[in-house]
């Protein structure tokens, strides 16, 4: 009893710092709820907003209602089995947590990714961007009040899943990236698919541009929206889209290539003023570079292994197994105890569509890992929402929020 | 001065009893099956089917809706106003069901030896009949948003407060085109007025307005900020379920065809066809369902495709560009049937 | 999810007063309350049965993977619609279903709690994915089973589950609501009517696989 | 056993073992005890500081063009002492530099100053360490708990935290313990 009501009244004990000019008696400042059960936080975001009739006056985001406790779990498992946990931390950017996770691993043993692997890492990966920012492009418009995209953007998601789905089995969390490499080779007729959506992505994009950019009242509700300049941007550790709408062309994929990034030829999209219209324009322009990266990555595939062929790491082949003894016990090993990380830290940054993932893998020698850390875009872009929707109006929150585009999966992991 | 307008027949008590009950039945038969169109249209709209399962080709979607909601728990919240939380949908649906009796569904037939007007009541005041319960109908919504308790609910209604009474001004306005060009404020009358052109013609500028405005007044897309979904939950009936809750969704139908009836009464000729083509009698009505199945697919239609205003540019279209649109376009009609 | 059956007095009083009725037996208010009790409010039940069934508005929530696979079955490809499940409702007050779509969380649950009770009767709740049915991978200090504070009425497994997956158990709702269930694979081993019996203190010589458990020896 | 940096494709650049020792150098020479050691291995360039000195080393770096704090995280080193430890990630956006720097504080004494005020975006991320590993930050302007309710008691991510869980109910034990008199 008197734990909670202790809670309860540090939680009354919220104090809003913003004192409206030229408030009288007869002004009143209206708190309001928004979640953890919205339709337009994305999730079970929750914020505390005062409102002076539909002038947002303060915002505290309240977050931690999907934490899972990933990063505890992640501990229990052998180094490979976290692959799957770890996905689920930004359930729209699986195939980048898996990155981040296996990227920090690699390095701490060591490992060279051959080439093909590589590339069929690229290929995923963009694919997952696309899908991320469709997913992002049809509920933000649902959120703005445009219902019809969320069917489209849905629509050209399930191509993209088709193909996941064909190189992997899985529609979401598809474990394809490996410790060492991918854990199979794209089977036949993967390429003609991918190749069509190819094809076909870049003339979706275009019909949303028409349907939306073209809008008198969209671009009346995201132009001079909520801007937030590049300085504030970077002091609150804010990173992807957000940042590049602001004007600052930061992009791992070019500062710090990993996974043969600087063998492709794509451009930065970078917005000017850091408003809502930047935000959209930036992640739409993103689909086609994406579109680009793919189509490169797709011509040039180098012949060669999916997988290093370190059997103290990675599983031997299946056939192996009937017919080599040796396969057979590094196989046991593998599955029962997982290989062994010499003792080290690690902290590898990739370039998501939401930002930074940045993995943290302490290893202490042993073959579970002693620390997985997931610093997520989500997780720290979700601060900049109060300085930018600060004296916006309840509308033009939500279209913020919706640029912002939080994932909390990984805002709560 | 009679409240009616002058009608040269005469009427027995029990045909004018009958005639209501018929609108009631004929309305309350059609919107439901209004609601599937609008699914299944949206549905071809984003690429899906739509409702076409229940019942042959969904159409028994609605009746079970109806049903489902009818047999829901009866429920208020603890923080609401009593016996106004019951009384808003209520005043919601009663006013908008007090619109249909004015649409003018065809003109004076002779059935069975009686003269027949085919439309609830001809007022000499038609459209100011409509604006009145209109103006009512919006404290359905204030009400209930008020009397919810919730704040959702109550930021929902003061925006519908706001929305309703701005619009209306230039609804208003652009019909007084119309009705100086008329020379009648009798639907019946501005109908037969037509018969040389249908007044979306000379009156398009009236006509747009009037049709802006209807979408605002009707709280739908793109001007659904009354209820819009993804910052205030349900807005005004948020806390309403059950019985209340179709009651609003009906009165928002009920509304939109009214809306679509009076344009087709005042912009498009009623019950008459283009060309010098006149069909008996008994096809007026179907002539005039058939023009308001336009506007609804209209109303559908932009549904589907724009984004919702945010609340300042509804406030600023409303009153710098609509209303002195409206205004503008009385000045120019009055000078030009004067002069 | 257990599925109630009435009691073997009670089917047996009804099988007498039916053969009472045949033998018209049956005479003056016994009569109309017999006729009452199976025609009138049977066939009532039944349509109203219908009517829930076939309208199931679900709440606009998502937790976590889920909730991505959730939106998925109203777009183009499964779209749910066609059933009568589309108005996708965000008030609690309008929605028949609540779908857990991911992992519930210790802060979470008291609000699900709170917005399953905010619902209006008759409701539905469906316990999407591994995490809230079982906790999954996820069996952690931070996770809560969904069956531990609210009556689930159907499981979908999967982690996340495919969204035909989720429209099956939509529809297995849906004939649960309306009365006819279909029960799996008591129906396909032709086993209607008996009991999973489980095994007490003691009972576990059978070997699980070697033999018929006791319980459904009777079958 | 460690793998020449060179070696790994695709990695970032990092101050090289040089580099690293001109830094931590430079700081010495600022603060002679603030410097605890610096490592650089598997490409990671590392430098242990004090943890009552973290606001002057951090904002040294910071002035010397380490400007962004990509993250800021806790780990924990039982068995080892002192136990906890916090890590920020120092990013040089113009010359594509990396450093960690590393202070670890012991359980008993699980406090160190806050660097909000430097970057307002370690405002979550502090209180993410806080929740978790129950490290203290001075200064902090709002410092509860994030993640977990705000009600509960102790420090899940702690290596001696159990991992907890509920025993998962499966026919064969559905008679006993949790459900059994549902």
């Amino acid at each position: 009893m008197s734990l909670l009501s202790d809670h309860r009244k540090r939680e009354e004990s919220v104090t809003f710092s913003s004192e409206p000019a030229g408030m009288g008696e007869t002004h009143e400042l209206l708190t309001l709820n928004f979640g953890p059960h919205h339709p337009a936080t994305h999730g079970v975001l929750r914020l505390l907003v005062t409102l002076e009739g539909e002038v947002l006056r303060d915002v505290k985001p309240i977050i931690g209602y999907v934490h899972t406790g990933i990063e505890k779990t992640a501990e229990d498992k052998s180094y490979w089995k976290a692959i799957p946990v770890v996905e689920r931390m930004d359930y729209l950017a699986y195939y980048f947590n898996a990155m981040a996770y296996c990227g920090a691993v690699e390095t701490l043993l060591g490992l060279e990714v051959p080439p093909r692997a590589q590339y069929l890492r690229v290929i995923h990966l963009e694919l997952n961007r696309i899908m991320s920012h469709l997913v992002w492009l049809g509920t933000s418009a649902l959120d703005l009040g445009a219902m019809s995209m969320f069917w489209y953007c849905f629509r050209e998601r399930e191509t993209i899943l088709d193909l996941f789905e064909m190189s992997s089995g899985q529609r979401m969390h598809t474990r394809y990236i490996q410790i060492g490499g991918v854990i199979e080779d794209i089977p036949a007729g993967f390429a003609r698919k991918l190749q069509a959506f190819l094809d076909e992505m870049p003339r979706r994009a275009d019909q949303y541009a028409d349907l939306l950019e073209k809008n008198e009242i969209l671009l009346g509700r995201l132009r001079d929206t909520c801007p937030l300049d590049a300085e504030t941007l970077l002091g609150l550790g804010v990173t992807g889209p957000l940042l590049r709408a602001a004007g600052v062309p930061w992009d791992l994929r070019k500062a710090q290539p990993y996974s043969s990034y600087d063998q492709f030829d794509f451009k930065i999209p970078v917005g000017s003023v850091g408003d809502n219209y930047d935000r959209f324009r930036v992640r739409h322009a993103e689909l086609y570079e994406s579109v680009k990266i793919i189509q490169q990555a797709l011509n040039g595939l180098p012949e060669g292994p999916h997988i290093v062929d370190d059997r103290k790491v990675t599983l031997p082949p299946r056939h192996e197994l009937a017919t080599s003894m040796e396969a057979l016990i590094h196989h046991f090993k593998l599955v029962t105890e997982g290989f062994r990380v010499p003792e080290g830290e690690c902290y590898y940054p990739i370039e998501g569509p939401r930002g930074e993932y940045g993995c943290f893998v302490r290893a202490d020698g042993s073959a579970k890992p002693a620390r997985v850390h997931m610093r997520d875009p989500s997780f720290v872009n979700l601060q900049a929402t109060a300085p930018m929707v600060k004296d916006a109006y309840i509308a033009d929150f939500i279209a913020t929020l919706a640029m912002i585009d939080p994932v909390l999966g990984g805002v709560d992991r | 001065m009679s409240v009616f307008a002058d009608v040269n027949y005469f009427e027995p008590w029990w045909i004018q009893i009958l005639k209501a009950i018929l609108i009631f039945a004929v309305i309350f038969g059609v919107l439901p099956i209004l609601t599937v169109y609008e699914r299944k249209l949206l549905g071809r709209f984003q690429h899906r089917y739509g409702p076409n399962r229940v019942g042959p080709y969904g159409l028994m979607q609605p009746l079970a809706e109806i049903v489902k909601f009818a047999r829901k728990e009866a429920f208020r919240p603890t923080t609401s106003v009593g016996f106004l939380f019951h009384l808003a949908p209520a005043l919601s649906i009663l006013t908008a069901v007090g619109g249909l009796a004015l649409i003018p569904w065809g003109g004076v037939q002779n059935i069975l030896g009686t003269n027949v007007g085919l439309y609830g009541i001809d007022v000499s005041v038609g459209p100011l009949y409509v604006f009145a319960l209109a103006g009512i109908s919006f404290y359905g919504i204030l009400l209930g948003g008020w009397a919810s308790g919730s704040k959702y609910s109550f930021l929902g209604s003061m925006r519908a407060a706001a929305q309703l009474i701005s619009y209306e001004v230039s609804q208003g306005l652009s019909l007084v085109g119309v009705l100086i060009t008329a020379q009648t404020l009798s639907l019946t009358g501005i109908v037969n007025a037509q018969r040389g052109m249908w007044y979306v013609i000379p009156q398009l500028c009236g006509f747009l307005i009037f049709m802006v405005a209807s979408f605002a007044e009707t709280n739908r897309a793109p001007f659904d900020l009354v209820e819009a979904d993804a910052e205030l939950v349900g807005g005004y009936f948020t806390e309403y379920g059950g019985t209340p809750f179709v009651a609003y969704l009906f009165a928002e139908y009920v509304n939109m065809m009214v809306v679509s009836a009076m344009a087709t009464t005042l912009f498009l000729g009623g019950w008459l066809l283009p060309f010098g083509i006149h069909p008996p009698g008994w096809v007026d009505p179907f002539v005039v369902v058939a023009k308001m199945m336009l506007f609804m697919t209209l109303f559908i239609w932009i549904r589907a495709t724009l984004p919702r205003l945010r609340y300042d540019q509804l406030m600023s279209f409303g009153w710098k560009v609509l209303l002195p649109l409206a205004t503008l376009n009385l000045l120019v009609t009055a000078i030009i049937v004067v002069a | 999810m257990e599925i109630t059956r009435e009691s073997a007095t009670e089917f047996r009083s009804r099988q007498m007063l039916a053969r009472d009725m045949l033998r018209s037996d049956l005479e003056g208010e016994a009569f109309d309350r017999y006729v009452e009790q199976a025609v009138m409010t049977t066939t009532l039940d039944r349509a109203v049965a219908w009517a829930q069934g076939n309208s199931i508005y679900p709440l606009t929530f998502g937790l976590a993977c889920c909730a991505i696979e959730m939106m998925s079955i109203v777009a183009a490809r499964l779209d749910i619609a066609r059933f009568g499940f589309e108005a996708f409702r965000a008030s609690p007050r309008q929605a028949d279903m609540i779908i857990l779509s991911g992992r519930v969380s210790m802060k979470m649950a008291p609000v699900i709690r709170r917005i399953y009770d905010q619902m209006l009767e008759p409701k539905f709740a469906i316990s999407m994915g591994a995490c809230c049915s079982s906790m999954g991978v996820f069996n952690n200090y931070a996770l809560v089973p969904a069956d531990k504070f609210l009556p689930i009425d159907v499981h979908v497994p999967g982690c996340p589950p495919r969204p035909e997956a989720l429209a099956h158990g939509i529809l297995k709702l849906r004939d649960k609501v309306q009365g006819n269930l279909r029960e799996g694979w008591r129906e396909r081993y032709d086993a209607v009517g008996t009991e999973e019996v489980l095994p007490g203190e003691g009972e576990f010589d059978v070997a699980p696989g070697g033999g018929t458990p006791r319980g459904l020896a009777g079958a | 056993m460690s793998p020449p940096v060179a070696a790994r494709r695709g990695g970032w650049p990092v101050p090289d073992p040089g580099g690293l020792e001109a830094i931590a150098q430079a700081l010495r020479e600022a603060d002679p005890d603030c410097i605890l050691g610096t490592t650089h291995v598997n490409g990671r360039a590392e430098i242990q500081i004090e943890p009552s000195r973290n606001v002057p080393v951090l904002e040294w770096l910071r002035d010397r063009g380490y400007t962004f704090l990509a993250s800021l995280h806790g780990v924990d080193y039982y068995p080892h002492e002192p136990r906890l430890g916090v890590i920020y990630e120092l990013l040089d956006m113009r010359e594509v530099d990396r450093v960690s720097v590393k202070a670890r504080v012991s359980t008993d004494d699980a406090r160190i100053a806050s660097v909000t005020f430097m970057w307002p975006g370690a405002d979550f991320q502090e209180r993410e360490v806080y929740d978790m590993f129950g490290v203290e930050f001075e200064g902090h302007p709002d410092l509860r708990r994030i993640l977990m309710p705000e009600d509960y008691e102790g420090f899940p991510q702690r290596r001696d935290f159990p991992t907890g869980g509920e025993p998962v109910l499966f026919t064969h034990n559905e008679t006993d313990g949790y459900g059994a008199d549902r």
